[in-house]
């Protein structure tokens, strides 16, 4: 029998297949399948007080993928656990909240109130900009990057991931930084900064001017990274970007991912994470996986 | 509700107006369940292209969808370029369509007017929107007497589906702008130069039209709802891509709505219009 | 008329379309297209002495675009300016010539050597390990891009363009370090650094694990490398990055490049460059452009 | 030579063996001037896969060019795909040939042998060949007597073009891996079982046969010419991605060549096997 279980730090996943932040919402999604067939659900990133996001067009279209600039518009962590949370809670999945902020604090606030929710984990986004250190964000730079994870640390009650930026010169150096100040596992890649110009228009086609390139297109730049990291650190990777189909799972599990997350590819089909998790088992079969491990370790 | 991308028959596929296509499908799925206002994901062939077109249902017929579209880049060129026996793929009916329930709610009495209120490819989902509002009136018993609908539209060159309206509508007004046919000018000007007056609205159109006629009811105090559009991602609710800001009830506060799954139809005071 | 002259460090190109380095071969290229209707030829990489690049197999396929792990194979500077110079000075082109090395002295040795040999500018690949300071490439920190730029400044007696690698967490600093260190001119985008992996196989497809991502799944990044270097300094800019088409083009120079380079749809399209250029002349024509620098200017 | 990118329309696209189709297209700008040998690039609509995909030229008749290839992956798969009548995009034909001149130069005297030796879909060039070799015997005014071809082969289960090769070709050797017909066993072994020898050898196919048979021929002072297979980016040698490692004659020099442009054809006694 196939098995498809993973334990990401202490948090046993039933399948290595999670909803990408952002890119999922239970009522909407839950419309096209049944959410208990996922691992875990992974939330869009959620602030210490509502954010209004960026204005419209916050979406572009590019060549095997797509720019956001939603600029993580969320009603806040009280109106997430109290509105949102329960509905989530019904189905048979694992919750993973993402976390966002402008500040240390408020990463932390948002942390705090997580840690007494009936959540299973926490995502902390570190691509946000850094209000208080010149806007760039804190998972560019590894001194603060293992900063923000230490104090997030020291006041989470459950397993903290923190998701990572491709959009640096070395990715393995961010990582291993976060190990050090006690991440639980990390999550990557985010999106890659980019830009589309409407040439009639003259102008930027996002509202924002520049917005997250995610899909397809990115998927070698991710694989990449994952592979890296893998080879740097030894906490749990949740690999994600650009997974479209159960092979392209199966490459981010060889390439050292202990399980996935599935993103645009559920915005371009809104099934997609059951397929992909179908394709999966099926490709486990026809070559002789009995579980993820095996995947895993194919290549090592 | 339980939703799904299905692969619809073409029927038809054919150039109704400059760049105007009417695409005609199999899709009982849709057919079935209908409700003017909704509209549905059209995704395409072409790789290079991930994310779905949302287009409007413009009418239903039995087990059949049209959809009413406008080449306007790569993406509905390629939808144009489908022909009738192949395959496409479609997803369910999406959105909220207009609250026809709250239209009769509102207009008691006698000798009540609904204006549909069209620009442009707007004018599309008012055809199958009239064409409800007659089977609801049928179905409350309503005669032309109680309630009249009425149509007014407007294009910048060249006018659509007016025939199609006239079927349906008591009276058809058109306007368009550079004046080849018709009233020349805009929708606006042709309601205001006409002294059209209705007792409820229902329009579909580009955010400036909406926004003046909105303003207009809001003067007067009468009902209107609007069919938004926003540049979509997922177009069912997944990726906050579309939202538009509304106003909740009877306070200031502004909340971020999603056109796709929320909308498209709003209600006319719900919108925050001013940006 | 429409004009399409462009002039870059002094140099003045009839159009501004550009081969990429590594994607162009004059005796092959000039078999599909006549080579007198590119702006420039931009020669692949050429090293002080030959070298032999990676084993095969060097080529991948990605969603959208391609990884190469091609290694810089090259004749060397010598067999280069006896051998194939001559042949491409036969053309009405301008000849760039991109240099790669893998110590500051290498490059400096083909520089001096090229100074004095028939081509109108070099064109300097930093994202080539740099092997004294283990392995990382020159173009990934600021210090060490300003301070080759300068030392090949200071021999070479032609512009020099410095290439910029995207994988790094600030390309504005590169840029920024390199301008104030006297280059003439930059160019922007190389690969993103990809992997893809065969999971039946359960190896690499690339002998060399990893390699770089082109074509247009890079464009969204590319162009606001482009976009962001613009407004970062004022020397010319050559963009390039998974340009297809005549608009893809146009995109580039309204995010502010001079001229452009078209690397992997050469490969894909081998008559590329001049399909790109006669799209790029019907887009100004029917958008009323008269020249460039009205185009680069529309969005400033 | 002028090169071009070409759109042939489709004759047939059929399924001659398991996941193995023929495919013929009107190209007479191929035809014309074909050297066997060479491959053509066909380029896919699949915008997810940019790159082309080379396929030998299996045979050309008239204005008509033939293929055959196995379906190995997703590119090959959209191959299959294709339609008589639809237009495929291709370049014109890619790379150098076999060098006939070379070899009847060579073989002076009588009773000389041709080998023409195939592995799996290495055996598809070998029509092309085959005929062309017959061609150019007659041209010369050479008889059997004086230049005999023969065919020896080999697949993994299931042989194809065993007709095609009888047609023209004196004798056809065949072998099968797993022994489900003709003689159990690889090439090589067939080579030596049958004690099959010829004069000068003519090979395509996977790269451990090649080397096998070059190896050979090396020891015994005959001369082959293989054609060579890599993964290929652009096909027409502007990437450099598909290199293999060659010995400048009568040195122990070695030069990187690419397979696409100074190739798939070299002489045996040129490529260095080891790596
Ligand atoms: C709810 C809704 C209903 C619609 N109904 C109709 C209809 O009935 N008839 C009709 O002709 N058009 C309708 N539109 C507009 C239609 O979706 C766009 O014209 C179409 O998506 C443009 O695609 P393209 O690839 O040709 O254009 P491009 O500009 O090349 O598209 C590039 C990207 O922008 C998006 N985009 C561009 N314009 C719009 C837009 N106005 N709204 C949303 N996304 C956009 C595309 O989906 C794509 O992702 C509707 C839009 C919405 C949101
Ligand atoms: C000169 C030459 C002549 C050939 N002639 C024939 C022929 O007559 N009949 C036939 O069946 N096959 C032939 N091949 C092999 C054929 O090109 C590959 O089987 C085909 O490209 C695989 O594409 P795919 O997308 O189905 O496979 P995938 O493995 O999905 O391809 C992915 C990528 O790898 C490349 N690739 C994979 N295998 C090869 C290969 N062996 N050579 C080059 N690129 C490869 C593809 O082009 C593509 O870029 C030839 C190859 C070369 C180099
Ligand atoms: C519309 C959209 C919204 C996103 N919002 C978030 C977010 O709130 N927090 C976060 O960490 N990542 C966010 N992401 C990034 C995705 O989670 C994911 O890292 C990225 O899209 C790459 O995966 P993909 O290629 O499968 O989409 C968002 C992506 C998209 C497309
Ligand atoms: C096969 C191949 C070889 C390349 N070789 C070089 C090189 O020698 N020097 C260099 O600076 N860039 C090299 N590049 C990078 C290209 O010049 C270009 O920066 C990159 O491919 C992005 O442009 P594109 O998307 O248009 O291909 C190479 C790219 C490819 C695909
Ligand atoms: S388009 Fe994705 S939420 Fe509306
Ligand atoms: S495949 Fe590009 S040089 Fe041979």
């Amino acid at each position: 029998m196939t098995s498809l279980n993973v334990n990401i730090a202490g948090v046993m996943l039933k399948n290595p297949i999670t909803t990408a932040s952002g890119t999922f919402s239970a009522r909407d999604s839950g419309a096209f399948y049944d959410i208990n067939e996922l691992g875990a659900a992974i939330t869009k990133g959620v602030s210490n007080v509502p954010w209004d996001g960026n204005p419209t067009p916050r979406i572009a279209e590019a060549y095997g993928g797509m720019l956001n600039a939603v600029g993580l518009q969320n009603p806040g962590i009280d109106d997430f656990i109290n509105n949102e949370l329960p509905f989530l809670r019904k189905f048979d999945t694992k919750i993973v909240v993402n976390v966002v902020g402008k500040t240390i604090n408020e990463y932390c606030e948002v942390a705090e109130k997580l840690s007494d929710a009936a959540i299973d984990m926490m995502e902390i986004n570190i691509s946000c900009p850094n209000i208080k250190e010149g806007g760039i964000s804190f998972g560019a730079n590894p001194v603060m990057a293992a900063k923000i994870t230490k104090e997030i640390r020291s006041i989470a009650r459950k397993p903290i991931i923190m998701k990572l930026t491709p959009n640096v010169t070395d990715i393995t150096e961010i990582a291993k930084a976060v190990e050090a100040a006690g991440a639980d596992g990390v999550s990557l890649i985010n999106t890659l900064l980019g830009m589309k110009i409407d040439v009639y228009q003259k102008k930027p086609v996002l509202w924002n001017g520049m917005g997250g390139l995610s899909g397809p297109a990115i998927k070698p730049v991710a694989v990449r990274m994952v592979y890296q990291v893998r080879r740097a650190v030894s906490i749990p990777i949740i690999g994600l970007g650009g997974i479209m189909t159960g092979e392209d799972a199966a490459e981010f599990l060889m390439a050292g991912a202990d399980a996935v997350s599935i993103g645009t590819a559920a915005l371009v089909d809104p099934t997609a994470p059951v397929r992909i998790k179908n394709e999966l088992i099926e490709f486990m079969e026809q070559n002789g996986y009995r579980n993820l491990r095996q995947i895993r370790d194919a290549m090592l | 509700m339980i939703k799904k991308i299905i692969a619809a028959e073409l029927i038809e596929n054919k150039e109704i107006a400059d760049k105007v296509y009417r695409m005609t499908m199999k899709a009982p799925q849709i057919s079935e369940s209908f409700c003017p206002g909704q509209f549905i994901n059209v995704y395409l062939n072409d790789k290079s292209m991930l994310l779905p077109r949302p287009l409007s249902i413009s009418s239903v017929c039995e087990d059949t969808v049209t959809l009413i579209y406008k080449v306007v880049g790569k993406g509905t060129r390629k939808i144009a370029a489908y022909c009738p026996g192949e395959v496409v793929r479609v997803s369910t009916s999406l959105g909220n369509g207009f609250r026809l329930e709250d239209v009769f709610n509102e207009l008691g009495g006698n000798s009540k007017v609904i204006a549909l209120v069209g620009g442009g490819m707007g004018v599309a989902p008012l055809i199958g929107l009239a064409r409800m509002l007659i089977k609801e009136k049928k179905v409350r018993g309503l005669s032309d007497e109680v309630v009249q609908i009425i149509a007014v539209v407007g294009f910048y060159e060249e006018p659509i589906l007016l025939e199609a309206l006239e079927e349906c509508c008591h009276r058809v007004y058109f306007a368009t702008e550079n004046g080849t046919e018709g009233f020349k000018g805009n929708v606006i000007q042709l309601i205001e130069q006409n002294d059209i007056r209705a007792d409820y609205y229902m329009a579909c159109g580009p955010k400036p039209m909406l926004r003046a006629i909105a303003g207009r009811c809001e003067n007067t105090g009468i009902s209107i709802q609007v069919s938004l559009e926003e540049r979509m991602g997922c177009g069912y609710g997944a990726c906050v891509g579309c939202v538009c800001k509304t106003r909740e009830k009877g306070t200031s506060k502004t909340k971020l709505k999603k056109v796709c799954s929320d909308g498209p139809v709003f209600f006319g005071n719900e919108v925050v219009w001013d940006d």
